[in-house]
């Protein structure tokens, strides 16, 4: 039952960035177009490129929405509203995420085309560097919760968010967090004017609306991950629990998008010598001054 | 008990099909992807028995790992796609016969061995990992550590072997 | 040694029967030259020896590794012919193919490059959008039906060519203009130059994904484009405010420093020559932009950021000359009946200085000669994309601000 | 005797199994690491059913399936450190032409 009601609001949560997408980007507030841009995606013939390996082909757009939504299953809306609150959620994100790789891999191979391909590649260099960065901002997040329940993790920042208490966890999570949803500025796999949508360049219709909607819940997923272990999850004055969740996550979720907008895209140099000789270090720098805290401020 | 062993059984079968598929498929991509999928199966069987934190960390391992196979599988193969539906392997029968006779081992001695008494309840999941935590921060810390050195060291290692050697840009390739 | 000859077809005796057969599958052999049945490759040729059905492997360096199994193919033979990368590992490089309507490049350009991975190794650009027709250079027309059609050329820099060949025809017709007509032209001029930089910016936000700025310059190019003196003068503190946010844009540096850097050179032509540190502006040497106050704006590094910066500071100053000439003038068609003469012209356009050569015969224009600025850049995109990374590559390409129009080839 | 201890350990019997062949059969360098990864992933079953039905409570049992991981990712490390080396060298990983080449 919990796990229906998360699933239906993390479809109205992919509905809700449409939207914010939109907004964001042509300044008009509609709540319409992203159904109607869906109906008529579904509408649309669904190509298939002429040499594709289909079984990759067919998978990964659902393969790219099972991962997304496997991710959201362990994070808490509410202290009741979540699907299972494993003893090792905060490391079962990760796990469910890492797909996203597998999924934009099959993406890029399945269609034989030089664009997907290209995409494909780009992101397995991309995420090999920040998936580090993901996991090790969570590792300092459950140094402090002494857990790696995600409520556990939430309840732990009543006193102070982690967001104030580790600022430098949560700026390499955010950036690794958008690396991640192949977002503005880190669009490398799907940049539209290097590769002409590089992965999801031979996708159309059903294919491609599966596509986008994974993409959309991705984005969700990993908002509501942002507020899980830095916002304080539920927790906050007058509102009730629920209201709070939504409404940090629509917050992270605009930041997201907004922040790609007001950037040129990175290079993929730079992407990478960043991620690995800058990112890393600083991931453990932060684990350590956390340990110390920890140790000296329990 | 039985659902148990059904999720063992399951993904045991899951893992040994994607294992066999591996070296039966031409295209080096599929290969790649269906070692990951058997090892996925096979944390999904550390799940069925219950030990949360390892299956959840073979998951998620995998995944990158053979990934990275993937990509040096279509750069160092021939015939990455499979099209041409080449004969890649060697020795088929004596590798079949070793296969076969290390299976037949192992399983005889998995039958016929008598195991002693089972215990059939395990701690929960959170008192795991806290206990493997403690394990690999106490009385295994050294080999821990070892292993930690080891992989920097090898990680190291391989990059200097992988590089390009200097002098090497300098000179045409003599072969 | 006959396994020499099974490499190379040419040199082999036509006595000798040839069969071919495919690389991958020797049990495949036919007569004719084709493509495998099973895997679609190409057959390669081979002679057909009397003695016995010959060895794939014989005659290389490892002719000991006789195999019974047929179906073993060295991959050192695969490897060896092929492309070495810069980091020393041979690999199959592909062609693909960046246009006619790409997003992240001026549309009806096609280029093909040839990538080394995610690297670029090799580049051939052509445009699709040639018009011969528009510019005959032999077939008489009269001086406006001339004028009419040169403007045509380029839909991206209309005043600028119709300019100069109204200048063509002045000059050939040995007509002076007025002060107060120059001034105007020099207005009507700036405006273009203003429009067509920004539309440079738009090229630029669209190939980095940089929406804020694609929004703003493509807003500010169609207001711009026909906007009069006034309206002009009113985007100055909007331009002010674009010129401040990008200097503090993050990552805009890191995008754009040493990159796509071009050596100085004699083909480079207007903004991406002044980025070089070349003074090449015929605007310096007009005495009406002189007396406006004119001053050339330069860049020494020659990468993407000194394009930038030059465009930007054109774009500020072609503001302060519309402001200084007073008016815009709308370039009425030139009155020049009868008369006849050799008349050249040279105009700055958005993209660097145009050449026109023409000879007038009794008002009639009875032969042309154009040289564009983007026909010379054209030629640059090959040593400027060689093994750069493919993204960084097609921005270089764009930010030469080719007009695929108005290259002649 | 337990069903699920016997069905985990035909798992890692077969898994094994395969994995030899693998090991043995292939020719190139990238599938021979194939076939080493599954005999560690046989090996790691049987040490996670030993753990489970035998000793839950020793946790030292969990440890040694983590280390199982780590030489699984060092064999990789080692092995395309070798493997890049070998290409750019000879342009080949087939081992065929690496026993060839070893005199």
């Amino acid at each position: 039952m919990t796990s229906l009601l998360i699933i239906l609001l993390l479809l109205a949560g992919a509905y809700l960035v449409a939207v914010l997408e939109a907004w964001i980007a042509n300044g008009r507030l509609r709540f319409a177009t992203p159904v109607l841009a869906g109906i008529a995606m579904l509408g649309r013939e669904s190509i298939v490129p002429r040499q594709p390996d289909r079984i990759f082909f067919e998978t990964a757009p659902v393969l790219l929405l099972i991962s997304a939504i496997l991710g959201a299953m362990v994070l808490p809306l509410t202290p009741d509203l979540i699907t299972t609150d494993l003893a090792t959620g905060a490391l079962f994100i990760n796990a469910a995420l890492v797909y996203v790789l597998v999924a934009l891999l099959m993406a890029g191979w399945g269609p034989d085309g030089a664009y997907a391909m290209i995409g494909g590649w780009r992101f397995l260099g991309q995420l090999i560097a920040y998936a580090m960065l993901i996991v090790m901002p969570i590792t300092a997040v459950a140094m402090r919760a002494e857990s790696l329940l995600t409520t556990q993790i939430v309840v732990s920042q009543a006193g102070l968010w982690n967001i104030v208490y580790q600022p430098l966890g949560f700026g390499l999570f955010f950036v690794a967090a958008m690396a991640l949803a192949f977002l503005p500025p880190f669009d490398l796999a799907t940049a539209n004017s290097e590769l002409a949508s590089g992965v999801e360049a031979e996708y159309s219709g059903v294919r491609l609306a599966v596509f986008r909607l994974a993409r959309l819940t991705l984005v969700m997923t990993l908002a509501a991950a942002t507020v899980v272990f830095y916002l304080g999850g539920w927790q906050g004055p007058w509102l009730p629990p629920w209201a709070w969740s939504g409404l940090k996550i629509l917050a992270v979720t605009a930041a997201m998008l907004l922040a790609g907008r007001l950037m040129p895209r990175i290079r993929e140099a730079d992407l990478m010598a960043w991620g690995w000789m800058l990112g890393i270090p600083l991931a453990l720098l932060n684990i350590f001054l956390v340990g110390v805290l920890v140790l000296v401020w329990p | 008990m039985t659902t148990q062993a059904f999720f063992i059984g399951f993904f045991g079968l899951a893992a040994v099909w994607f294992g066999v598929v591996v070296f039966r498929t031409h295209s080096m991509m599929r290969s790649a992807l269906a070692l990951l999928f058997s090892q996925t199966a096979l944390g999904a069987m550390f799940l069925g028995m219950q030990a949360e934190f390892l299956g959840v960390l073979q998951i998620m391992m995998m995944a990158t790992e053979m990934s990275i196979m993937a990509i040096f599988m279509v750069m160092f193969m021939m015939d990455p796609g499979g099209l041409g539906e080449m004969e890649m392997t060697h020795q088929k029968r004596l590798s079949l016969v070793a296969g076969f006779v290390a299976f037949t081992g192992a399983a005889a001695v998995a039958v016929l061995f008598d195991w002693g008494p089972v215990v059939s309840v395990a701690p929960d999941a959170a008192q795991q990992t806290a206990d493997l935590g403690l394990e690999l921060l106490g009385r295994s810390m050294l080999i821990f550590e070892t292993a930690g050195i080891t992989i920097l060291t090898a990680m190291i290692a391989a990059t200097a072997v992988a590089i390009l050697p200097i002098e090497a840009k300098t000179t045409t390739n003599e072969y | 040694m006959p396994a020499e000859t099974s490499h190379t077809p040419h040199h082999m005796s036509h006595t000798a029967p040839v069969e071919y057969t495919c690389p991958m599958h020797p049990e495949v052999v036919q007569h004719k030259p084709g493509s495998c049945p099973k895997c679609g490759m190409f057959l390669e040729p081979r002679e057909v020896s009397a003695d016995s059905r010959p060895d794939e492997h014989a005659g290389m360096d490892h002719s000991a590794m006789n195999h019974d199994d047929m179906a073993f193919m060295s991959m050192i033979d695969v490897t060896k012919d092929l492309p070495r990368s810069n980091d020393g590992l041979p690999m199959d490089w592909i062609d693909v193919p960046f246009g006619p309507f790409f997003p992240g490049l001026p549309s009806a350009l096609l280029l093909i490059l040839t990538l080394d991975g995610d690297t670029v190794a090799g580049a051939r650009a052509q445009t699709l959008a040639e018009n011969t027709a528009l510019l005959p250079d032999s077939a008489a027309m009269d001086a406006e039906h001339f004028v009419e059609r040169l403007a045509k050329l380029d839909p991206l820099a209309p005043l600028a060519y119709r300019l100069l060949a109204r200048r063509a025809i002045e000059n050939a017709a040995g007509v002076e203009i007025a002060p107060t007509t120059a001034r105007g032209r020099i207005g009507a001029l700036e405006r273009e130059r203003i429009a067509s930089h920004l539309g440079w910016l738009a090229l630029f936000a669209q190939q980095t994904g940089f929406d804020w700025l694609l929004q703003r310059a493509t807003a500010l190019q169609l207001h711009s484009q026909q906007a009069n003196r006034q309206q002009m003068l009113a985007l100055k503190p909007e331009i002010d405010r674009l010129k401040k946010r990008l200097q503090r844009t993050p990552l805009l540096k890191s995008r754009s420093v040493g990159l796509g850097q071009l050596l100085p050179d004699d083909k480079l032509r207007g903004p991406v020559a002044r980025a070089a540190g070349i003074t090449d502006d015929a605007r310096s040497t007009d005495p009406a932009y002189i007396a406006l106050g004119f001053k050339t704006s330069q860049r020494n590094t020659s990468d993407i950021l000194a394009r930038l910066q030059v465009h930007l500071d054109e774009i500020s100053h072609s503001l302060v000359l519309i402001e200084a000439a007073g008016s815009i003038d709308t370039l009425p068609l030139p009155v020049v009946a009868d008369a006849s003469g050799d008349g050249e012209a040279v105009v700055e356009t958005p993209r660097g200085s145009a050449r026109l050569q023409l000879r007038l015969d009794q008002g009639r224009v009875i032969s042309a000669q154009l040289d564009t600025p983007s026909t010379q850049h054209l030629s640059l995109i090959n040593a400027l994309t060689e093994q750069q990374a493919l993204g960084d590559a097609l921005l270089a390409v764009g930010s030469l601000d080719l007009s695929p129009w108005e290259i002649r080839q | 005797m337990s069903i699920e201890l016997i069905l985990a350990l035909m798992t890692g019997a077969a898994l094994f199994g395969v994995g030899i062949y693998g090991a043995l059969s292939q020719t190139n360098l990238v599938m021979i690491m194939m076939g080493v990864e599954l005999i560690l992933a046989g090996a790691m079953v049987n040490l996670l059913a030993f753990w489970r039905y035998l000793h839950p409570d020793v946790a030292a049992g969990q440890m040694f399936v983590l280390i199982i991981m780590t030489v699984m990712a060092l064999e990789m490390a080692v092995g395309f450190g070798v493997a890049i080396a070998r290409f750019r060298a000879k342009g080949s990983v087939e081992m065929e032409e690496a026993r060839e080449l070893k005199g």
